[in-house]
């Protein structure tokens, strides 16, 4: 196991809207999460799982990739993240949050896979889909996000193994915030740390300080590297925390303790990437309110599209299959009665 | 009494009865559970009765058969239950089978807890009823109490019963379904029907949440026709109470089945099969079934056209009342 | 041909006229599939094509997810089929998905194929009939060829379908069906029963295996009666060609349904509520069902007890044409 | 991960009858594969899975083990070697091989869990056993056993990472024997031992070499100290090869490379522990001889026993439920009725 931080990393070597964008990102993340928050606490908002806390790994990921040939195959928590593969996958993430049958339908060119709440269910998914490149010799890779509750599941087992075996352009992105709604890891596993759940596959694993946004960058840019060199998966552990609410359903001041809360308030990776680029004079005071005021504007117009997206009645029966059985023609032709009457 | 105390407060009083008495899963300590179903009994029995487990839900149940097989008393808990397929062939394959397999050295006194049932607009794989599912495998006793009363009742035969129980709570109903719950020792045996309401025309069966959509349906529908329209509340799917269930068609002619679960394979349709063998040669009318659509269970502004409702219990008990015998 | 032999050279065609299919599972490859359904077919088309997996169903499915979005034709092997219970979670909760969740950007055009059903006194977890549990998912088609002929057209037609089947193949049937099969590109659609004995006064309906015992004790009852006993094979269970039971049934009046699965909730129960739904007015007898029992598939030396023969599924036929209309 | 031989391991330690008694029960573990095998071919008994070339495996493990206290959860391969936890097993699984319901229904003393056909699933199960009788304060420990391909199941690693965090006692027994029916290791994992998995659970890994009986014994008596002191599980690979068939129904020689097979013939463990014991002066033929005898008198007199004994043919009913439903009472008078017919 290696594990990465970043601060010897000279930032001079990166373009500097690049690093700005992946700042500007994680503000816009924090910022969505913000919203959906506090729209579902005045009721016009479904559930949703804030993200606070974890922007530097999501974003600094989704930089490491590129969304033309990459696929993302998230979780639940990484979609309002996920602005570098497209605004797409914000608006249709409102969609999903008004529990819109739409909310995971991303148009075909964005490349993120549809959200997964069957935990773990997504990670033979996304070997599939990455062995399913190396098969159409298609150049790219699939990075598939999990969390620490996740990896307890056989299913991140089982495709970590195979795809040891098919040496796989696999990135596991084991999304370590410590908890898993009121369960913190030490109660998830006694494993000295995530990453070594690699040995168990063969393959390399890595730790990296999450809230680091440049180290997650690399590590995950390293691990793609190799994956299209034909090298095979990584196994990499983000190690964060996760600063609020697991989901709007959910009272974290029944578990987590006080003092852990305050320790990683002062390793919050937005202020950490702040500093670090305002000390580069890469960011200012302005850059921050300019940013907060763009991921408003944003949030407003794709949060009041999906608002004004109300789905027909009987769509549910939409798309269940591609050649629907005559007795479900039947049973929506039903449904569409009985509501006439 | 709301259900989801009655069942806190059973658990309670269970182990505090039986000390062999376990119960794991997932944030059912520190946190309560999900739904505060297991609130406060970590504090009061101990981390090592009241199990915070990893997110795993197969070695969730794989091990309850192991400590079943020790001595203990275990009762798990799946957080919702289509995440109970995470551990099927533990249940299906497992728990359903280690007392035969063993030929009644391995007794399985399991009762896997679980939500299910729509009606809260979670998430997509949190309400879907697979009840036919479970029903489908030998073995295993299904419990779907609808009051808070049954909740009790139920739940304290289910612990002490020697066979594996799947004890399913509405979701809906945790904190909607109220009632007055006996105080200790209520007991509930499994196997035996409630005939909710008393009627001569036609009959609503069906269990858990859907015992109130029933009572509300068939009030509307007798209001307006004057039908007397009774309503049997299933409790269990297995035992089922097929001398109940014939008892009530041979007297009324006329059922209708309501099921929350997709239409194809439904319970709902063993209920039918059953009626159509036990009572053919008195029904006036087919027994018509209200179900889910053989659909996945919608997004959450979809939901409330998937799930039976009143209006539509109430326009099959008017088809079913006006059809000619 | 055998039916098994019909099975291998249809993937072989298939294989041949589609590049984007692969194969996965245990023991498929070098070993060419326990029964030797995939002979052969590694050495024709490599390695990277047909696939030796792990150990592992979930992973096997899960992988065939991810295949598909990536525009792959997966055709996943489960080496038998209470061993989908390992994949219940993707089978259910994915596979059966995937269409829906991506509003049709990601199909899920898999064909699962698995072994199921008695008479081969194979250890316990091998034989089981779990099809009622199948078909209560939406989302997946279910496909059990009876004939050599079928197994070839069905399979094709299951391969090309956009959407998820789950194909199952009969254990006894591998090498005790044979016939007839047609050359090349044969296809048989998904969700049109066959009639394959006609007959006015009782009909048996059924799938796969259980067609040719049906055929036995209807020809061995019809001598006996001088009854016309039909036999219609489903061939689907999803599609149901409800349209082709309701015509039949009309005709006859009278129904017999044989399921190798346990009772409750059976498949059987469905076809049942569905012909009291569509036919309650011709019908002049109670439909009678045989199925295994509310057991666990048991072990060699009792199973012939409970998959359904000619001698129970001649008395139902017996007891059905007795009853008084 | 630690790698343990015996070679170098002083005899004169052990009571030589142990030492006798282990070989014997090799020398009666190998027997009673051939009588089944033989007898499959014959018409006259079921299916059945070899134990030949394992053997060392097996009773090194067993005669570690404590049968008063500790249990013993096999997969289906390990039942013909389990003579140190009493006859009854053998007994047993002579009705288990002809097909009888009683084949898993061992008597109540002996701590031997039924025959596992679902890949895996024993291993959470004997996690159960095991931490059941730490919760209940029983001194003993639960020594699963499972097939290097049943290792790349979820169950193994959901097991292993909860047992983990239990520090339950626990013992799981990696029979990596090389194959599963004809998958090679190479393709079940890339990790470079399947000890190396223990990684993955923060528990100890030991590889060990499964032909030498003596060394096996002293891994699985090492961590059963452990076990017992509170210290948790124990991973360990035995290392060994599947000398013939995977069952009566398969055929090795479609993949089994020859030279595989020859090299492995020389390392068998029966010979190689006679001749151990032989040039330690403690065996001679006529031992050999006479094992093979006694195991042929005890196959006879058990596999007689439970050919004469047919269950009734409703016996199916029996043991579903302890309180069987109505329905279910019905459905056994239905079948006797019809029977009677
Ligand atoms: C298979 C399954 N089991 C249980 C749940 C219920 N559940 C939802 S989120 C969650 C915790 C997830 O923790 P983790 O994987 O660490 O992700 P995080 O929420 O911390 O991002 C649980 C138990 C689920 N969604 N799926
Ligand atoms: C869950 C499951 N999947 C598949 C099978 C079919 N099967 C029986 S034995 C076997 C190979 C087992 O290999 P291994 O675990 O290495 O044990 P070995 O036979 O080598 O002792 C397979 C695939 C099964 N019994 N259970
Ligand atoms: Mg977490
Ligand atoms: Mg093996």
């Amino acid at each position: 196991m290696t594990v990465v931080e970043s601060s010897a990393v000279d930032l001079s070597s990166w373009p500097p809207e690049r690093l700005r964008q992946m700042l500007f990102d994680m503000v816009q993340a924090r910022r969505n999460s913000e919203r959906f928050f506090a729209l579902q606490r005045q009721g016009r908002a479904g559930t949703s799982a804030p993200i606070t806390g974890q922007e530097a790994t999501v974003v600094g990921a989704a930089h490491a990739l590129d969304p033309t040939t990459d696929w993302i195959v998230p979780q639940y928590r990484e979609q309002v993240a996920l602005a570098r593969f497209g605004e797409e996958v914000l608006a249709t993430h409102c969609l999903y949050n008004r529990g819109h049958p739409a909310g995971s339908a991303y148009p075909e060119h964005v490349r993120v896979f549809p959200a997964q709440i069957s935990l773990a269910a997504q990670i033979p998914q996304a070997l599939g889909l990455a062995w399913g490149m190396q098969l159409r010799k298609e150049q790219g890779v699939a990075a598939v996000f999990f969390g620490d509750g996740s990896s307890s599941e056989g299913d991140f087992y089982e495709a970590g193994n195979f795809a040891g075996v098919l040496k796989a352009p696999l990135i596991m992105v084991l999304v370590n915030n410590q908890w898993a709604i009121s369960t913190p890891t030490s109660k998830q596993t006694a494993a000295a740390t995530f990453a070594d759940k690699a040995k168990a596959f063969g393959i390399p694993g890595i730790r990296v300080d999450g809230n680091d946004v440049i180290a997650v960058h690399d590590v995950v840019a390293e691990a793609r590297t190799r994956a299209l060199a034909g090298n095979g998966p990584t196994l990499i552990e983000a190690f964060t925390f996760r600063m609020g609410y697991h989901t709007t359903a959910d009272d974290p001041s029944r578990y987590v303790p006080e003092d852990q809360a305050r320790e990683w308030a002062e390793r919050d990776p937005i202020p950490r990437f702040t500093a670090r680029l305002t000390n580069a004079a890469l960011w200012s005071e302005a850059d921050s309110t300019e940013a907060l005021r763009r991921a408003d504007e944003t949030f407003d117009r794709l949060f009041a599209a999906a608002e004004a997206n109300s789905p027909m009645p009987d769509a549910f029966f939409n798309h269940v299959f591609a050649n629907p059985p005559q007795r479900l023609l039947d049973q929506r032709h039903a449904f569409n009665e009985g509501r006439e009457q | 009494m709301t259900m989801v105390e009655a069942i806190r407060s059973t658990l309670h009083n269970e182990m505090a009865r039986e000390e062999r008495m376990i119960m794991l899963g997932q944030d059912i300590g520190l946190n309560g559970g999900v739904f505060r179903a297991t609130d406060g009994l970590q504090a009061e029995f101990g981390a090592h009765r009241v199990v915070d487990t990893p997110l795993a839900e197969a070695v969730i149940v794989g091990t309850s058969v192991g400590l079943a097989a020790a001595g203990m008393i275990p009762v798990p808990e799946i957080q919702f239950s289509p995440f109970a397929w995470q551990a099927w062939h533990q249940i299906a394959g497992q728990v359903a089978r280690l007392r035969q397999r063993s030929q009644g050295r391995h007794g399985m006194p399991i009762t896997i807890r679980m939500p299910f049932g729509g009606g809260v607009r979670a998430p997509e794989l949190h309400q879907e009823s697979i009840v036919a599912q479970f029903a489908n495998v030998p073995g295993l006793k299904i419990v779907c109490p609808a009051s808070a009363a049954d909740a009790r009742g139920l739940l304290a035969s289910s612990i002490r019963d020697p066979d594996p129980v799947i004890f399913l709570e509405p979701l809906r109903g945790y904190r909607m379904i109220k009632g007055d719950v006996p105080d200790g020792d209520h007991l509930v045996p499994l196997g035996v029907a409630s005939l909710v309401v008393p009627g001569n025309d036609v009959v609503v069966i069906t269990w858990s949440a859907q015992v109130e959509v029933a009572r509300k349906a068939a009030a509307l529908v007798a209001a307006e026709t004057g039908a007397t329209i009774a309503v049997l509340d299933l409790r269990c799917l297995v035992p089922l109470d097929v001398a109940a269930i014939a008892a009530i068609v041979d007297q009324c002619g006329r059922a209708v089945v309501v099921d929350e679960g997709p239409l194809t394979s439904s319970f709902a349709a063993e209920v039918i099969a059953t009626i159509q063998e036990e009572c053919f040669y008195s029904l006036e009318a087919p027994v018509a079934r209200v179900t889910g659509y053989d659909t996945p269970f919608p997004t959450g502004l979809l939901e409330d056209g998937f799930v039976p409702d009143v209006d539509r219990v109430a326009r099959a008990l008017r088809r079913t009342l006006d059809a000619r015998p």
